[in-house]
């Protein structure tokens, strides 16, 4: 049977606008009989009637499911076209793919979350996935702090869903590049923030963003004193299959989709990659 | 390694042969047409298809087991919703008179596409086929097989490697289903002297002596595998790329591809996977514009490296076949020998 | 083309000028790129600095428009330093005195301004250029889309006939035509002052051939051409057309004139394989088949004439153009309309055209064509022309003096505009590209090359939207910021009817050849703020 | 599976390409080694001749503008039209009032019938094609 590259249909069950440019869409597989699992960090293969397929990072916890959440950032076609739909329209999933974030290795640690716009979306899964688990009282993670950059404050997303962080106990700091009249909070690059953390042997550093942003928090996290195996970031690159076929997410000797998205910064370090610069 | 079974076959029961073998299964080999282009054809009549075992086939295995435009799925967009449905299953086939190179390469795709995940539509082609390669004798102008160590006889990965020792063929099992087919039709063989042996180990190393190209691939290999990547070598071969993806095609052995959707109309479509080549820029740009690759030092940079540095570290082997397709085809002239000429020079300076 | 392709690796001077050949004919620049590895010189005359600019050993990047001035010069320094074939003029060409004693008269320093390439560049390139006798000049649409498109050809021809480069292997004047099938549409007199293989219309006796054939009178008077069609405006002669398979709503320069005169036409039928956006005009549009639904000869740059085969029947409703005239000529009570095969309808064509006189199907199956001319059945073919500029005898040189393009720069309109075809993966009003989902991936939309300096000057960023003005039209187009072109020149292509730059170009013809002059035209631009 | 050799339907250079036809469907183009411009190899417009041909988009009735807007009809309707309108025009202002457009995409038959038509047929030497775009 030649089932490599079926999709398997999934409903649209809610879309929480995020701001104009993103929404999350709350995703259930049609067959509710159908396992399905997943962890932090891994993405899936979406496809749109007409539009082809992206590959798009989940945003939820598994302790979420049967729902799975995909926050998408209008930027091509097949972003755009998912804006367009409505509660109820039927679109298609292949995956989970790539390696999820060592979210067993978690506890006992502080993490510092670092994120600059659409690159919440993979972290978010981690933050929520750990207040599952401080919930349970089972390997729980120390602290959890986190970083959000935005470009304006309209370019906020997840308000909602950090006041509730907050509220649960995530120290949550937001900053933005360019303020209007109401922003009465942080101005400035996602960098700054860090001025104001401390990094201890026991952080993990959690960072997602654009490759610009990502090299600067890296530089910083480290010239902090952070290590290579406690910082962990998350690459976006054009995928096609999503299971290591393919060949467009090639890097090296390794395939993004296969060997990360998420990768430790001494993976980073043997690979030669727009992020470090 | 050691073949489950060796046999002689007449000349003249070739064709015999193989007009039982296409009864049970469709039959591909190098068939010359009227242009004098030789590609692989699946042959509906023998007796007036002209079957050239004496030139390279144009093509590789390549737009058979992994077509330029395959059909992954039909989609449906209506009341139902959105509904994928997979094509239909593979007929057996013969592939007959495949070079060493070319077998060698699609070994090499068995590998790609087992690992991690198995390409369920690959090897849906792949488990109906039975592959008879042929041993060169003579290799073409462009070959360097050798180099790579993909020919000119191979000693695995076959069903059947036949080699032309005059007037019959030393035929070689390397597998079980090569080795039924021996035994399916054995009336047509007979078996191996002694002096069939002696003439096919004379061929051998009288092939090795034909080379004509000197190309340094595992000093290549070893240079690249010890030293920073040579950026003025990329920089200077990239100028010179103008993106017409052709090295990546008629390659036996890049198999990157791309997917997309085509329309057909409102409510169905097909889901296509097609042959894509990295050396162009939409292969690695993202949806909001952004590209990791900058193609106008950078072009070639993955393809060459991916051959020869990556899938050594990877499967401790280069992918390249030696099979010379790229040579002549390139419109800058800078193919995988000019580079490979580039990095060993570079050294020995 | 007076050579064939495959002859340029074995010339030892190619000068390219108005081509960018790696982008528009990959194959010609695959065999002068073959012939550059061998050792070959590569001149390259262009206002930018295209791909194959960037592999000449002399680049002259000259100012739009100023060929003429150049190529002039480039003649006067071969007579100064005595490189002239002087042996080839005396014997085979007529009229040479007068032409040096023009050259005789230049001020080069003058030329050097003119153009604005510095003296010892021009120097260099015309005595590579004479030295050696395996000389071919490429040409293609930047020479000839000018108002002095005519006088630019003839002084590619006058430095050719100099130093006696013509008519010989490895050697000679090669236009490169654009379309897959340009040639053979003109070798078929799709033009409306000759018959088929450039027979005069005036001529009584070739009339009379075509009458007897055709069975029916053929008028004298010749007809107008494309652009005299298409801007004739609201109120031209032309009150009805047919077009077949081309697009001027988006190929043809100022637009807004072409489509007042198409959208006022009594009658507009257009046969297309896609809904182009002059089909959109149309009242009646026909499903044509495309190149693989059909069979029939094309001819390629190199006079080469190929058998095309039928890879599957016509999709949908769709009919060969061929089927489609035949249906129309019967209905129309035109005689001689009943063809069953495009093998019968080239038995015609050889029969009332010399130059194809020996091409026949039977000849071309299985073959890679026949160049022409091929006179008879017995004849090879042709495949580099001996006769070309001498047809009528002896070579005659011609005086041709610079002028300036008819659209000069000036405070409201500094930048000068070239137009062409701007993309490796697209192809002309990009009907048949951007259907091709890996070529749209390439090339997804329209882009103007600006010079680095313009745009610091203008406050640019790549990929910042500008609005290109000039004296006809407006369009909107993303900045691509590049060494490619000159500062104060902008380019950009008419693939993409997002863009139709052609609003912006003038119509002003070249008085003879009617070609329009698409590569100048004067322009300004403004950053677009966010709306 | 079948290869049918045919000329590039791009620029002018002519290279031979086979389009390779499975089930009525064109999915692939290749390069001919032994064909004189080719050589084996193709641009990318060539590798890539075959997406084309099977695009949505393509024309597949004959259509007719009614009220304004284009609307598929029969061939016989749309060619009586054109036949009809045509001929209108013809009686009314003339044969020079009428224009053709050939095309340097369509084959060297399909040229001289139209010029042989606009010549023969409709009286006039109104017909041009692209050649100087």
């Amino acid at each position: 049977m030649k089932e490599n590259f079926i999709p398997e249909p999934a409903v649209i069950r809610e879309i929480i606008t995020q701001n104009e440019q993103i929404r999350t869409f709350r995703l259930e597989l049609q067959d509710k009989t159908k396992a399905f699992t997943f962890l932090p960090g891994q993405f899936l293969m979406l496809s749109l009637p007409h539009c082809g397929e992206a590959a798009i990072s989940i945003s939820s916890s598994p302790t979420a499911l049967p729902l799975i959440d995909l926050s998408i950032r209008k930027a091509g076609k097949l972003t755009a076209a998912i804006h367009e739909m409505k509660p109820g329209a039927q679109v298609g999933i292949r995956g989970p793919f790539g390696k999820p974030f060592p979210v067993d290795s978690f506890s006992g640690r502080d993490l510092l979350f670092v994120a600059g716009g659409i690159g919440l979306a993979p972290l978010k899964g981690v933050v929520d996935y750990c207040l599952f688990q401080q919930e349970l009282e089972e390997d729980s993670v120390l602290s959890m702090t986190l970083l959000y950059g935005s470009r304006t404050p309209s370019d906020i997303g997840f308000q909602e869903t950090i006041k509730n962080w907050q509220e649960q106990g995530v120290d949550c700091r937001l900053t933005v590049d360019i303020a209007d009249e109401k922003w009465q909070g942080d101005v400035g690059l996602v960098t700054d923030l860090l001025d104001d953390c401390t990094i201890t042997e026991k952080t993990t550093a959690l960072v997602c963003g654009p490759p610009i942003m990502i090299r600067f928090v890296i530089a910083r996290l480290s010239s902090m004193g952070c290590t290579d195996e406690a910082i962990i970031t998350t690459l976006e690159r054009h995928m096609k299959c999503g299971m290591g076929i393919c060949g467009h997410c090639h890097l090296d000797d390794k395939l993004v989709c296969v060997d990360g998205p998420v990768f430790t910064l001494a993976q980073l370090k043997t690979m030669d990659v727009m992020e470090l610069g | 390694m050691i073949d489950l079974k060796e046999l002689i076959l007449p000349k003249d029961n070739l064709i015999p042969l193989l007009r039982k073998l296409k009864k049970e299964a469709r039959l591909i080999a190098p068939v010359q047409n009227a242009y004098g282009d030789t590609l692989f054809s699946e042959i509906s009549d023998l007796d007036s298809a002209h079957i050239d075992l004496d030139n390279q086939p144009q093509s590789s295995l390549k737009p058979f087991l992994l077509p330029q435009q395959e059909i992954l799925a039909r989609y449906q967009v209506d009341k139902a919703g959105y509904t994928f449905t997979p094509p239909e299953d593979e007929q057996e086939t013969i592939y007959f008179g495949v070079r060493s190179c070319d077998l060698t390469a699609v070994l090499y795709m068995d590998l790609i596409f087992s690992k991690p995940v198995k390409d369920t539509n690959y090897y849906a082609r792949r488990n109906q086929s039975l592959i008879i390669t042929l041993g060169c004798n003579h290799p073409f102008a462009n070959c360097f097989c050798e180099a790579t160590a993909s020919g000119p006889y191979l000693e695995y990965g076959y069903d059947l490697q036949f080699i032309d020792i005059g007037d019959c063929y030393f035929i070689s099992a390397g597998r079980i289903k090569g080795a039924d087919l021996l035994d399916q039709w054995s009336y047509f063989f007979r078996e191996v002297q002694e002096e069939d042996r002696k003439a096919r180990y004379q061929l051998l190393l009288e092939a090795r002596g034909k080379f004509t190209r000197n190309v340094q691939v595992a000093h290549a290999c070893r240079r690249l595998q010890k030293e920073p990547d040579p950026e003025a070598i990329w920089e200077a071969l990239s100028r010179r790329c103008y993106d017409c993806g052709g090295c990546a095609y008629v390659c036996p052995t890049c198999t990157c591809f791309s997917l997309d959707d085509m329309v057909l109309d409102d409510t169905q479509g097909l889901r296509l996977r097609s042959w894509d080549a990295c050396t162009s820029s939409g292969f690695t740009r993202m949806a909001g514009g952004h590209n990791p690759v900058d193609r106008r030092c950078h072009a070639l940079k993955r393809r060459f490296l991916h051959k020869l540095k990556d899938d050594f570290a990877r499967h401790g082997k280069v992918s390249c076949t030696g099979c010379g397709r790229c040579i002549d085809i390139c419109f800058g002239g800078v193919d995988i020998t000019t580079f490979i000429d580039l990095v060993t020079a570079v050294e020995a300076s | 083309m007076t050579n064939s392709i495959g002859e340029l690796k074995g010339a030892e001077v190619l000068l390219v000028t108005g081509s960018n050949t790696t982008e528009t004919h990959p194959q010609i620049a695959r065999n002068i790129l073959r012939g550059v590895d061998r050792g070959a010189k590569l001149i390259v005359i262009d206002p930018r600095k295209t791909d194959l600019a960037r592999e000449a050993h002399i680049h002259l990047a000259l100012r739009p428009g100023t060929d003429i001035a150049l190529i002039n010069g480039m003649m006067r320094i071969i007579i100064d330093e005595d490189l002239a074939d002087d042996l080839f003029i005396s014997m085979r060409t007529e009229k040479f005195t007068a032409l040096r004693d023009y050259l005789h008269r230049l001020d080069l320093d003058e030329i050097a301004t003119i153009t604005g390439i510095d003296l010892q560049t021009i120097r260099d390139a015309a005595c590579i250029y004479a030295r050696s006798c395996k000389s071919v000049i490429c040409y293609c649409l930047g020479v000839t889309q000018h108002t002095c498109g005519t006088n630019n050809v003839q002084a590619v021809a006058n430095l050719a006939m100099l130093t006696g480069n013509v008519e010989k292997e490895h050697g000679g004047v090669d236009p490169l035509r654009g379309q897959n099938n340009v040639q053979g549409a003109c070798d078929m007199a799709a033009l409306p002052a000759v018959l088929p293989g450039y027979q005069s219309l005036a001529n009584l006796e070739v009339r009379e051939r075509f009458k007897a054939a055709w069975e029916t009178d053929i008028p004298q008077t010749p007809g107008k051409s494309l652009t005299e069609m298409t801007h004739a405006g609201r109120e031209g002669e032309i009150r009805a057309m047919f077009i077949m398979g081309e697009n001027p709503v988006l190929s043809d320069p100022h637009l807004g004139r072409v489509e007042d005169t198409l959208q006022h036409l009594d009658f507009l039928a257009v046969s297309d394989i896609f809904l182009t956006e002059t089909a959109r005009l149309a009242h009646v549009v026909f499903p044509a088949a495309s190149f693989a639904e059909k069979g029939g000869t094309i001819t390629n740059s190199e006079r080469r004439v190929q058998l095309c085969h039928r890879a599957i029947k016509p999709i949908g409703n769709c009919r060969p153009d061929s089927e489609i005239i035949m249906e129309l000529g019967r209905r129309l009570g035109c005689p001689g309309m009943d063809f069953d095969s495009d093998a019968e309808i080239m038995d015609e064509i050889s029969l009332l055209t010399p130059i194809y006189g020996g091409i026949h199907y039977d000849r071309l199956e299985g073959s890679w064509g026949l160049q022409w001319p091929c006179w008879d059945r017995d004849h090879p073919g042709t495949s580099f022309l001996h006769k070309y500029y001498f047809a009528r005898g002896k070579g005659q040189f011609t005086i041709t003096e610079h002028q300036e393009p008819r659209e000069g720069v000036e405070e409201k309109y500094p930048f000068t505009l070239v137009t062409g075809r701007g993309s490796y993966h697209h192809y002309h009003t990009a009907t048949m590209t951007r259907n091709s989902r890996r070529l749209v991936r390439e090339y997804p939309e329209a882009l103007l090359e600006i010079n680095q300096d313009d745009c610091e000057k203008l406050g640019l960023q790549q990929g910042e939207m500008v609005e290109l003005v000039s004296r006809r039209g407006r369009v909107r187009v993303k900045a691509q910021i590049t060494d490619r072109v000159q500062p104060g020149t902008v380019f950009t292509s008419f693939h993409f009817w997002e863009v139709p730059i052609n609003r912006l170009t003038i119509d002003a013809l070249d008085p003879k050849s009617k070609c329009p002059e698409f590569k100048v035209c004067s322009a300004n631009l403004r950053k677009v703020d966010h709306d | 599976m079948q290869d049918v050799m045919t000329i590039c339907n791009y620029c002018g250079c002519g290279c031979g390409v086979y389009l390779r036809v499975d089930q009525g469907r064109v999915v692939g183009s290749y390069p001919s080694k032994n064909h004189p411009i080719s050589q084996g190899n193709l641009c990318s417009k060539g590798w890539h001749l075959h997406e084309f041909i099977h695009s949505a988009n393509r024309l597949t009735e004959p259509l007719m503008r009614k009220y304004g807007k284009l609307c598929p009809v029969s061939w016989d309707e749309a060619l009586d039209y054109t036949t009809k309108s045509l001929l209108r025009t013809k009686k009314a202002h003339g044969s020079d009032s009428i224009g053709v457009l050939a095309s340097a995409k369509c084959s060297n038959e399909e040229n001289y019938l139209l010029q042989k038509l606009t010549r023969a047929g409709l009286q006039t030497n109104n017909i041009d094609h692209c050649a100087r775009l």
